[in-house]
């Protein structure tokens, strides 16, 4: 029976995919491709794996769906060059071979199937923490995370470099019309707090249950955003000094803690034995008030106005 | 399965300092008064390089790798990071080649604090950053991170300019990058479902023609030799690197793509036993060898100064895929083979020709106001530093002596030979008449007085143009050192100790 | 002059003054501006380190400490050479301020010629392959600089042909070089690898691919091209330098690289046979010549044939003495050749007035190079006698005699109506004395040092040396003679064949589109995701 | 080594495999970077799967899947948005001066 459930969701899954590549026009294509996402996290869910899941969900289907989404409405579509009839049947061929390649993987595992799942239980107890991704993204392999975050500061930075020399330092996204009522203000002032307690709740089960700081920012982020939309709030300036304050909070606390760990446990990204679990709740905190902000600003953009 | 116990070695902080310091870096820069932003970037690139040379000389004295095990956790659980000796040369030339353009780009992009200035030294420290992990980092997932990080900081600094050509050229390179990075994502996939373990370590113990371990390295080659820009996967590089400013064109053709270079050098030298790589290592040299031709006659076609240079850059890049048909076919240790060190001060001395190169393109491009080569006559009058400067690192690049692509020239030649392979004698031959020709282009009119007296457009800062020659002499200075394989580029490799 | 084993300590250090001392100078005209006037009269002054180390360091030697590893030696070949190319060099350094006045007074001017001074002293006292590899890449590099002096759109097209034949050059020698350092074990040291090689692996690939690099530089056919239309292009007193002392680096690589003491019959044999080809094509061709620089030029094309062919005998026979018989013929070739060129200087700036006193050593020196007895050139025809031995090289040896004799008559014809406008034009004294010293050089010197290189004074002035030198002149002029009643002569341009390769340019320029057009397949998008996909699996399978 | 069972993993494993293929089809083939990004996106979501195969493969110890594949897909997501992010913003600078352009009379 559920054999036949997931080889639904494969198939629709790979529909979808298809639909989304040949899709005449570009916005279609957007939509399949959120879609996909939702499909995608039920995918996750089968696979037993419900922080990624919820990753999914959080990023890779809404975060990624949104910023989609405005493109899509915002750029033209390409007058499309349709490839040669040749380019396609050697293309297609082309990425049939890797994926039959992989599919090969697939189908001649390796027997016993290698796995760490042992040596993450081993420690696990050694990290106070009871969610053993949450043990593998702080403990065992902090340095990724710790990375992660510098790449998501960096993309931000990045985005923002696209904006003009003008609007440097300015706010992103198109000024609130003011005095706008309607649905959407409303919906806000009673999605946001429901949305924030959520974020926080993702946040702080993460340590035991499936959840974490990068699904909890993603969902606190949205709230800003949404609030935003409905003018509930104004995009912060980006040069404002109070902003970076809050995006660097994350990294600063990480690095920080991080770095006391050599004397106080003997290595970077060690905790001292006993405090593990209360220090990397601090550093999740600290992360999800910064990744929140990081996020939520990425997906409104680079400056359009002066501050 | 699983590798020996490691343990941090003495000095294996200096590791970390190495990855934290220009993180750190980057979170100042942001918080600083704009008039400090400048101070703390090339503070914070001065102790990137004293942390650089201080790893360099503990893997020298102490004649091992040096090894720090993040929170203590042994891999493949943990995370390590290892600077063996090859990675120690190549933090210390990159930090190296770092000041320099720091000193450079002192001042160049206007006011503190506005949009330039803040995007180039943020991204310039997370280069320092990323480009440090990719050298000492031991896992193929931490790999990526550290990849991703690199790309997204390159791509940026293509566009800084803001113009539409640029942005078009950062589009290009990103997202063809991005697809490189998904084939290296699909290759860590496979690593770990067949062996559990993504150490680099823990997978040279398991040495051995496995088929995983085999598609996924082709995977992931494929995809570090599209962010490499090999020929004819370059597409990206010429637009993006002759778009970029000088002193980012300097970073990105000296040192970006030297990243994800290295990390495929890792792969093969430490992974694939040498008789397994035989085929696949000849294709990457056949690639390069073309890359050698047909970048160095583009180069020659070139009415520009800046993309002559880039153009220049994909056809250096093809000489460093030499390294894998030469090192790996020589039958000898690979890490002790002349192939070897003709790689490595190949990737060093183009490293440094090429930004002290891009550098004087800007200044010239300041000079006169532009970077025709046909109207280059009379340069020489009014920038003979900037003049001088191209000079020197011309003749590293066309490989004449004493210079460090002399030397690189000569001992792939000596590999070559060696192992009688003439066909790539033939390349390396042809690719230096090539340069030559290039070479004669850009200098010639240079040198040439002018018919009438021309005046310079802007005065420039002597400190600027003394940064890029202190690299211009320091491809000349590499041409100093023994014409043989080095030891130190031997220490701790992987596979230096294993049968 | 016999090798003292306890030289003075200062006496090495003259070999590193000769290559340091024109660097230090380049470098003071680089960094001071103030320097240029003063040191424009006194760039004579560059060559004499060289000259003195020539006279008082043979048999010394310098290394540089580790980890430069470069070292310099001077033995007698060596010092034969660099001793005459340093005579020419400050005859010439005399004569470029009278001819070029003000102009000398620029960098580009002072810079180019020490650079090729640099190089050309240094080659002469090289020990190790990488530094004679960078002297005789800066010697052949900056003469680009010197070819291309006078800026015009002539200067500028023989300048190309000169730096793509001088890099096509070093790039066939620098892959010898690391052959023959295979060879010998990663051996740098010339001598040390010259002795392994007759037991080295490869020897014969590395000996054709470093003797392909020197007869770029020495002008043998086919890659003699450059050296008409460079010659002809260069002002006197640069063309002077490098047909007398440039062209010298590959008769010295002769001399280092080729193992003679063992014979290679079949190496020197192709070599020989390259030479005397040479030797008649360049006086074939030169007697098409309108204009006295190519002619020259031809001539020496025909020398350096001559100088191959030595060397190619002596390898085939396996004779230990041909260095020296070989630096001994170049040695006069220097001031014959140099000289001839300041000749042509001080003539074209000469009206009527004292022509006579300019153009009588002109004909001297001139049938002197084709072995007009008693002259300095009669003793180096002699110092190559044995070599040519007998039998058809020694018929070769006399036939390229009678041909020299007829190109330099013609070129004596050709210089005749070389002069100044101005009927009473006097050229200054020092392009004139400049001259009559190289002549006096070339005629006495040889005779000098006859002693020195092992010849003997009585053999030289035996009645059958003198009928031996002397019927191939008289030949020569009888064929001349003959020649001049030939009305409509064909006249070639100076280059030869280069005109037939320059017809192959528009060739090249669709190759580079061709190219251009690849370039823009490949860099289309679809077709580079394409060839990722395609390197991907062929990574992968090749694996497999 | 032998064949894999017919089960959810292995199910979703020829679904990645299917999808890889599909994003590669569409990275390299389609036109417009907007586009291109889509089909990377599915490229990325396949790759991701596969990682969850392999986690569900290593399941034990008490987990339902091997932790560390997981984590790797987590931040390897993020790491993904972070690219289609940087993406789209050159996307949309690119087209709104492409607007420019158009308002300023065409260049």
């Amino acid at each position: 029976m559920g054999l036949i459930l997931d080889g639904g969701i494969a198939l629709l899954t790979i529909g979808i995919a298809a639909w989304t590549i040949r899709a005449a026009d570009d916005f279609a294509a957007v939509v399949g491709f959120v879609a996909y996402g939702l499909i995608l996290t039920l995918a996750w869910t089968r696979l037993g794996a419900y922080d990624v899941a919820l990753t999914e969900a959080a990023i890779g289907g809404g975060a990624t769906g949104v910023i989609l989404m405005r493109a899509g409405a915002r750029v033209k579509p390409a007058p499309a060059a349709r490839a040669s009839k040749r380019a396609r049947i050697l293309v297609g061929a082309l990425s049939a071979a890797v994926a039959a390649g992989l599919a090969a993987i697939v189908l001649l595992p390796p027997e016993p199937a290698p796995s760490l799942a042992l040596e993450v239980r081993e420690h696990l107890a050694s990290t106070g923490l009871g969610n053993p991704i949450g043990g593998v993204l702080m403990a065992y392999r902090a340095a990724d995370t710790f990375l992660e975050t510098v790449v998501v500061l960096l993309a931000l930075f990045g985005v923002w470099s696209l904006g003009r020399d003008a609007h440097w330092g300015g706010r992103p996204g198109p000024a609130p019309r003011a005095g706008e009522g309607g649905a959407l203000p409303l919906f806000a002032r009673v999605l946001v707090p429901a949305g924030i307690v959520i974020g926080i709740y993702i946040v702080w089960v993460g340590a035991d249950a499936p959840g974490g700081k990068f699904q909890g920012a993603t969902i606190l982020a949205a709230m800003a955003i949404l609030a935003g939309m409905a003018g509930l709030v104004e995009a912060p300036a980006t040069s404002g000094r109070r902003l970076r304050w809050l995006l660097s909070a994350g990294p600063i606390v990480f690095v920080g803690i991080g770095l006391a760990g050599i004397p106080l446990a003997g290595a970077f990204l060690a905790y001292p034995p006993g405090f593990e679990k209360p220090l990397i709740l601090v550093i999740e905190v600290a992360l999800t008030v910064s990744l929140a902000a990081m996020l939520a600003l990425i997906v409104a953009g680079p400056p359009e106005r002066a501050k | 399965m699983s590798a020996d116990v490691i343990a941090t070695s003495p000095g294996g902080g200096l590791l970390v300092a190495a990855i934290v310091v220009p993180v750190i870096g980057i979170l100042l820069l942001w918080l600083v008064r704009p008039r400090a932003v400048e101070g703390v970037a090339l503070a914070a690139l001065l102790a990137n390089l004293g942390v650089a040379l201080a790893v360099l000389r503990t893997v020298t004295s102490s004649d091992a790798p040096v090894v720090y095990l993040i929170g203590g956790w042994q891999p493949p659980l943990g995370l390590a990071l290892r600077s063996d000796g090859i990675a120690a040369v190549f933090m210390a030339m990159a930090a190296t080649v770092l000041v320099p353009v720091a000193i450079y780009a002192r001042g160049a992009f206007g006011e503190p604090g506005e949009r330039r200035p803040m995007v180039f030294w943020t991204m310039l420290l997370a280069i320092t950053a990323a480009l440090n992990l990719i050298f000492c980092g031991q896992d193929v997932f931490n790999l990526y991170v550290a990849l991703e990080l690199l790309t997204f900081a390159a791509v940026p600094l293509v566009s800084l300019d803001g113009s539409r050509e640029t942005l078009k050229a950062a589009l290009r390179y990103l997202v063809f990058a991005l697809a490189g990075s998904v084939l290296y994502l699909l290759g860590v996939a496979i690593i770990y479902g067949a062996y559990g373990t993504l150490d680099l370590m823990g997978l040279a113990a398991i040495r051995g023609p496995d088929g995983a371990l085999l598609l996924a390295i082709g995977l992931m080659t494929a995809g570090l030799a599209a962010k490499t820009a090999l020929f004819p996967l370059h597409l990206w590089l010429p637009p993006a690197h002759a778009g970029a400013p000088p002193a980012a064109s300097a970073v990105l053709s000296a040192l970006v793509v030297k990243g994800s270079f290295f990390i495929a050098l890792r792969l093969w030298f430490d992974l694939l036993p040498p008789e397994r790589a035989v085929a696949g290592s000849t294709l990457l040299g056949i690639f390069g060898a073309a890359a050698v031709i047909i970048g160095s006659a583009m180069a020659l076609r070139q009415a520009r100064l800046k993309l002559l240079v880039a153009y220049s850059t994909v056809a250096q890049l093809g000489y460093l895929f030499l390294v894998f048909p030469l090192g790996l076919g020589s039958g000898a240790a690979p890490f002790e083979s002349t192939a070897w060190t003709a790689g490595a001060l190949q990737l060093m001395a183009h490293a440094f020709a090429k930004a002290a190169m891009f550098m004087a393109a800007g200044l010239v491009y300041e000079a006169i106001g532009h970077d025709r080569i046909a109207e280059f006559r009379g340069l020489g009058r009014i920038a003979p530093l900037t003049v001088l400067t191209m000079t020197l690192a011309c003749i590293s690049l066309m490989g004449l002596p004493p210079s460090g692509g002399f030397s690189a020239k000569w001992l792939m030649l000596t590999a070559a030979l060696g192992e009688g392979a003439w066909w790539w004698v033939l390349v390396i031959a042809a690719g230096g008449l090539l340069a030559a020709g290039y070479v004669f282009r850009v200098l010639v009119p240079a040198f040439t007085p002018p018919e009438e007296p021309i005046g310079r457009v802007k005065p420039v800062v002597v400190a600027r143009e003394a940064a890029a020659l202190a690299l211009a002499v320091i491809a000349i200075l590499i041409g100093f050192l023994p014409l043989a394989p080095w030891p130190l580029l031997a220490i701790g490799r992987i596979a230096a100790g294993a049968p | 002059m016999t090798p003292d084993a306890t030289l003075p300590p200062f006496v090495p250090l003259l070999l590193a003054l000769a290559s340091l001392f024109p660097l230090g100078l380049l470098a003071l005209t680089l960094a001071f501006p103030g320097v240029r006037p003063r040191l424009a009269t006194l760039l004579w002054l560059a060559p004499l380190p060289g000259l003195a180390a020539a006279v008082f360091a043979q048999a010394a030697t310098v290394s540089l400490p580790t980890p430069l590893e470069l070292g310099l030696a001077l033995d007698r070949p060596g010092a034969l050479l660099l001793g005459s190319a340093a005579l020419i060099w400050c005859a010439a350094g005399i004569t470029a301020p009278a001819w070029w006045g003000e102009k000398l007074r620029s960098l580009p001017y002072q810079a180019w010629w020490l650079a090729t001074l640099a190089g050309s002293m240094t080659v002469f006292v090289a020990a190790d392959l990488v530094t004679f590899y960078l002297a005789f890449s800066l010697v052949s590099l900056a003469g680009y600089g010197l070819v291309t002096r006078d800026g015009t759109p002539a200067a500028l097209k023989a300048g190309r042909v000169y730096f793509a034949l001088a890099v096509t050059g070093e790039a066939f020698l620098l892959s010898g070089f690391v052959l023959l350092s295979i060879g010998a074990g990663g051996e740098t040291r010339i001598a040390a690898i010259v002795a392994a090689l007759p037991s080295a692996p490869l020897m014969a690939p590395a000996l054709v691919l470093v003797l392909l690099g020197l007869a770029a530089k020495l002008g043998l056919v086919p890659l003699h091209l450059w050296m008409p239309p460079s010659y002809g292009a260069a002002p006197y007193p640069a063309a002077a330098v490098l047909s007398g002392a440039a062209v010298k680096a590959g008769v010295i690589g002769l001399v280092r690289f080729l193992p003679y003491e063992t014979p290679l019959e079949t190496l020197g044999t192709a070599l020989a046979a390259a030479g005397f080809f040479s030797a008649f094509f360049g006086v074939a061709i030169g007697l098409t010549q309108r204009h006295p620089k190519h002619v020259l030029a031809y001539s020496s094309i025909s020398q350096m044939g001559v100088i191959a062919a030595v060397a190619g005998l002596s390898l085939a026979a396996g004779r230990a003495v041909a260095p020296t018989e070989i630096a001994y013929y170049g040695l006069h070739h220097v001031f014959a050749k140099g000289g001839l060129f300041l000749a042509l200087a001080a003539l074209s700036m000469t009206g009527n007035r004292g022509r006579a006193a300019l153009f009588w050593p002109v004909v001297i020196v001139a049938l002197g190079i084709a072995g007009l007895p008693l002259t300095g050139g009669a003793l180096a025809k002699l110092a190559i006698k044995d070599a040519l031995g007998s039998g058809w090289p020694k018929t070769l040896g006399s036939l390229s005699a009678v041909a020299s004799t007829v190109l330099m008559l013609h070129f004596l014809t050709l210089a005749t109506v070389v002069r100044s406008r101005d009927a009473s034009a006097v050229a200054p004294v020092a392009i004139r004395a400049a001259w009559w010293g190289m002549a006096l050089a070339s005629l006495a010197l040889p005779w000098l040092l006859l002693p020195a290189v092992g010849g003997s004074l009585a053999s030289a002035l035996a009645p059958s040396s003198l009928v031996e030198l002397g019927w191939p002149i008289l030949a020569g002029v009888a064929l001349f003679a003959l020649l001049r009643l030939w009305r409509n002569r064909p006249s070639l341009p100076p280059g030869d064949i280069l005109a037939v390769i320059r017809r192959g340019e528009p060739w090249l320029a669709r190759l580079s589109n061709g190219v251009a057009a690849i370039e823009g397949f490949l860099t289309d998008w679809t077709v580079a995701g394409a060839v990722l996909l395609l390197l991907a699996l062929a990574l992968a399978g090749a694996m497999l | 080594m032998s064949l894999a069972p017919l089960d959810a993993a292995t199910l979703y494993g020829l679904m990645g495999a299917i999808l890889v293929g599909l994003g590669l089809y569409g990275v390299v083939l389609l036109g417009g970077f907007l586009r291109r990004l889509l089909a990377f996106n599915l490229l990325g979501g396949g790759v991701f799967i596969l990682f969850g195969v392999i986690a569900r493969r290593g399941a034990g110890a008490g987990f339902s899947g091997d932790p560390v594949p997981q984590a790797l897909v987590i931040t390897g997501i993020v790491v993904a948005f972070c690219a289609t992010a940087l993406a789209i913003t050159l996307i949309e600078r690119l087209a709104e001066d492409d607007g420019d352009d158009a308002s300023g009379g065409g260049s």
